[in-house]
């Protein structure tokens, strides 16, 4: 694989050039703007202010916006999510860093049973404007408790809203929307993405809706579903499948809740065929779920049954030959969707 | 009905021992009847009664001004009168009735009103203290010198998260005091076999002032509450208040057979000699501040407010089931 | 609907004639039974020693089997799970008892990065035999925090195993099997059926292996797969199909994983129709896996898409009136297989 | 080679000042070692040095019987094989080998190993604290007299868990030791950011005995540790040690420019007055129980033990791919 990664088909060029911006930039841009924009956001986290945490992805905030809006934290990931909804509460919009997705386990009770609720709980009376920033994603030989991709269980959440961008302008504009949000979002950040994945990002202000899915490349043959770190294996094992003259659309959610089922079932109408390919755990996941609605909504204009990828299904291991048997790859998706059109 | 006067913030000047007074019948007023509502099968869920409790909410809620805040419990119908909450309102909630604090959706567990800066009851023990630290945060960042008080159950004192919460208050001079309630049970467990060493030493070690004061004595409490309300708001940071106190009820309405995890005589002994409402009449008659009549007259003028409150929820209508799907996302 | 409820076919009849028990009580008789049969076995949790939880559920086993083993605990759910983790490594069984399911958000830390994956980590070393009980179900009014069924969260994570029965003969032989399991579970009684469903239990020692489903009705024209508490409401659609001359076969899966795929997926086989139906959250959760499995393990016999229904996607509100329009029912099982099956 | 000699558990007698001396090169020279295959690029993942704490890790260990039980973090090398784990077994699994303790499934953050005690290093900040506690709860339950030690560094008292984990540990009197490894800083944070009041007041609000300890000094280590252990084997409970100490390295191998996060100044002073295994050996050869060509020909030994150990390691096969679905049930 090369070092870093072209995005696919960007927005449509705006007169200027576009900037090229890696995954990691793009999120710190969107970070810095909204901050600049509205002094109720600050970012509260481990590690986030001097040092820019572990992937050095909102270095330089601090220097800008000071110690008051980018503020480091003990290491309670409970203690400070809770002390963001409270504030989110009453006037601050907070942005909380959770270093490692699988702390999310820490927080579950603040996210789920606090702020995804509070609203209906009051008769909509209390608002928790906030964003959960949580990495996932593996390949980093960080094993079990450093690699996991958990956005199912939010997804699984009313109250919450999930967002996993892909791309350095997905990502930038998504996020700009989910801080101006006025709900609880949860915001997956694809930790290889950040330096690897780069692609093109407007100067101008603007945000990406929450709920609308995006076609990364069309086609006609079939469709890949993909989310965050796949999108870029979808769009791989399509170029592997042009080769062999099998034309395939991919087509990026970009956020699992809301989710955009029109989008989504009308590729599958058109191309008959489809795979759901995401990097969390294979069962009980994402896929299950995406699978469903496309198999619902496009049932008789199927060929067959909607296939699925996911993380396989045991715990992240640290060697590597065993990291890379964990991780859907673009061969296995090619194998896969060259098996399903018969070629 | 709805601009029915609220019998906890009329009639009496804030702040006054007569105002004490009259806000600890209230609560024993609307407990009361949360019990006839339950054991009449009209109220649904669970009801836990704060009756023996009432001197720990009107002697912190006193000390706090309208725009502070509070977080409760499920133990929480006196937190909430005590801020300031109309028993009207609160009723149609528990009824789980449209008019209702929540429009119905929370119930007796989800009491919240920004109005009277109430974050909202928490069925989560411990649930309000990293809620609380926040809104004293935000406060602090927005320069607004409020104040937020974490009111909690002394079995809270198991949830790490507390521990969490006074340290980042600690660290960043919050205004939030937390308000131990240590009503000796943790529903049907004494809270000795539960909390190890001395619990006001576990605030102190994260480096808050904290004070134990005697939970059935509201001047007491309302004397220590100002003292660290007035700290707080200075900007001198948190507090931490344990208040002994007792519920003289079961754990929730249901429970009536305790004898298996708390003796007669000890209720019998906190009913008798520990009644917050009635020391705090007996102190008022012998300072010479309210005579015998004026007390019953209180509580005549609230249990009536209280006895329309009833009525007011009772026949309100529920929500239609269509708005089930309404107030999920803002 | 009644006071209690008798549950489906239960197991071949002995010889003998069959108590009949509550869902509770045979829990109860699990958890005697397995901590007579093995001193290692205790249980821990808030108010479980004189109080019994309370569901009451284990009232009695205290007296049996003392304090030391029936232990009471702090509100320290992160805590004693933990406590629990680290003894089930070193020689105990443990069983912690999770009030209500709800608080699962304050334990996926210890479930999750730590339960599930010390096995994997270890290279197999090291063993977590431990169960963890949790209540699920709502319509008592609890509102949002008491009333999740939040299976789906521990059912994506390799390394645990759950189960979630429907029955009282079902309860006991997968409670029996899970505690004599070297895994950790997560397992899920409806604090509804605790007392409300009723059904035969043999005296004999018997366990019900993990992963194999119960067909709980034959049935021709179509298959509900339902879990826990709708199982009875399955079989209650199924009876008001049946008086419309529609023929259902209710599947009960029993554990979520390990998931019988070949049982599900051969009853939709022979059905060609299929709605699966749990009481957890809609989205993302049960029912799209199990959807997923059988539209692709049926897919070339099936009439029409695999349905699902699920809780109603809202946190669970208070009001009567709200919080019965969550939970799925006969009626709308009813409804919907009548569509499915044009009549 | 799988019969290597273990240089930690060999050639000089336990608990001995010349073993712990021993022990601690053995820790000094491994992760050495360790920050050579890294540099090199033939460790995969990340690696969170010892260096500059072995005395911590020596000094409590060599109070332990050899089943007693620990629990290790993310900076575990040095617990790990102060409590008798093969350094030939553990470079196998750093390099995520199958010959590794843990099949190469685990790597550095999750060296475990049931025969020398070791419930696991542990990548989650405090996730070692409940276990620890459960390991000394069985111990009690089955009378077995085993003592367990939860390692953490101070980053740790952040975790609630952890305050839960002692409060049942004091409750239920189990033989646990908390030994927090105060090496300044969480991460890039140094620990008055992150810490509010006085780190061993914490376990002591929880009825805890606690000391603070100089963690460079490995005679007052052990000594210590020695005193805890011996009073939780008796049955009277938990105790806590806070030992002071310095990581001389980056958080993590690349973790070079660490002058935004720590002053030079304070890293030399530290390395130069305050290295545990230069100042163990001057007073092994002021005390006359050594000679400096003693502790080179030890430190000789222990090099070529070490040597060969990293050797097996890079010879012994990556595991087959296809076991990557073994080990996740029992
Ligand atoms: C996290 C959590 N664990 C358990 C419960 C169940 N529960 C509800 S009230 C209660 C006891 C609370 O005791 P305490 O905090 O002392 O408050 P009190 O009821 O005495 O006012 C328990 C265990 C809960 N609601 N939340
Ligand atoms: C729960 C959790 N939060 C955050 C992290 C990321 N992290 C790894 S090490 C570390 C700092 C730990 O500091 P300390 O406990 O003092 O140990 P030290 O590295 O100094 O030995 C952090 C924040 C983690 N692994 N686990
Ligand atoms: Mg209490
Ligand atoms: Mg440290």
């Amino acid at each position: 694989m090369p070092d870093t990664v072209a995005t696919g088909p960007g927005p449509a060029p705006s007169g200027t050039a576009l900037r090229e911006l890696t995954f990691g930039e793009a999120i710190r841009e969107a970070l810095a703007e909204e901050m600049r924009r509205d002094p109720r956001v600050v970012l509260l986290g481990e590690d986030v202010a001097e040092a820019g945490t572990p992937f050095k992805v909102v270095k330089g905030l601090v220097e800008e916006f000071g110690k008051d809006r980018v503020v480091d934290t003990p290491i309670s990931e409970a203690g400070f999510t809770g002390l963001a909804v409270g504030a989110a509460m009453t006037g601050l919009r907070p942005i909380v860093d959770i270093m490692f997705g699988d702390f999310l386990a820490l927080i579950m009770d603040q996210v789920v049973n606090q702020a995804a609720k509070i609203h209906y709980m009051s008769g909509g009376k209390w608002k928790v404007p906030m964003v959960i920033r949580a990495t996932m994603g593996a390949t980093r030989r960080s094993a079990a408790q450093h690699s996991q991709s958990l956005h199912a269980w939010p997804s699984h959440v009313p109250g919450l809203k999930v967002a996993i961008p892909s791309t350095p302008y997905d990502a930038k504009g998504l996020l700009k929307a989910a801080i101006r949000d006025d709900n609880p979002i949860v915001f997956f950040e694809d930790k290889i993405s950040y330096a690897k994945v780069k692609g093109p990002v407007p100067d101008e202000d603007y945000v990406i809706p929450l709920g609308v899915a995006d076609i990364k490349r069309e086609g006609r043959d079939i469709t890949l579903v993909a989310t965050s770190s796949m999108v870029q294996v979808a769009l791989g094992a399509a170029a592997m499948l042009e080769e062999i003259g099998i034309n395939a659309e991919v087509v990026d959610p970009r956020t699992t809740w809301p989710l955009d089922e029109k989008t989504l079932i009308e590729s599958v109408r058109k191309t008959s065929r489809c795979i759901v390919v995401d990097e969390g755990y294979y069962r009980y996941g994402i896929t299950g779920e995406i699978a469903s609605v496309i198999a619902e909504g496009a049932f008789y204009d199927l060929d067959g049954p909607v296939r699925r990828i996911g993380a396989r299904h045991v715990p992240v291991p640290f060697s590597p030959p065993l990291e890379d048997a964990t991780v859907p790859t673009e061969r296995d998706l090619f194998t896969m969707a060259r098996q399903m059109c018969n070629k | 009905m709805a601009t029915a006067p609220n019998p906890a913030t009329t009639g009496v000047e804030a702040g006054t021992p007569l105002r004490m007074y009259r806000q600890m019948i209230a609560i024993r007023l609307f407990e009361e009847r949360v019990n006839d509502l339950y054991t009449r099968a009209l109220m649904p869920g669970l009801a836990h009664l704060y009756i023996g409790e009432e001197a720990v909410a009107v002697g912190i809620c006193e000390a706090l001004r309208a725009d502070d805040y509070i977080t409760s419990t499920h133990r929480g119908h006196g937190h909430c009168l005590a801020k300031g909450a109309a028993p009207h309102l609160m009723f149609a909630e528990l009824l789980g009735k449209e008019a209702g604090y929540c429009k119905g959706k929370g119930g007796s567990m989800h009491i919240a009103d920004p109005a009277t800066g109430n974050l909202g009851a928490n069925a989560i023990v411990g649930g309000g203290a990293a809620l609380a630290t926040g809104a004293a945060y935000a406060s602090k960042v927005l320069g607004q010198g409020r104040v937020a008080v974490c009111f909690f159950g002394e079995g809270a004192l198991g949830q790490g998260v507390l521990y969490e919460s006074m340290n980042l208050a600690q660290l960043w001079k919050l205004p939030v005091i937390y308000a131990c309630e240590n009503n000796l049970y943790n529903e049907y467990t004494h809270y000795s076999e539960t909390t190890a060493g001395d619990p006001v030493a576990r605030p102190a070690a994260f480096g808050l002032p904290a004070e134990t004061v005697d939970g059935q004595d509201v001047r007491a409490v309302h004397a220590a509450a100002s003292r660290m309300v007035e700290r707080a708001r200075r900007g001198d940071g948190p507090g931490f208040l344990l208040l002994n106190t007792y519920r003289f009820r079961g754990h929730h309405v249901g429970d009536i057979a305790r004898e298996y995890y708390r003796p007669k005589h000890e209720e019998q002994h906190w009913m008798a000699e520990r009644d917050p409402v009635a020391l705090h009449a007996a102190w008022l008659v012998s300072e010479g501040l309210a005579d015998q009549a004026m007390l019953d007259r209180i509580e005549k003028e609230v249990a009536a407010e209280m006895d329309a409150a009833v009525e007011f929820a009772q026949n309100a209508p529920y929500p239609d089931p269509q708005r089930v799907d309404e107030d999920v996302y803002a």
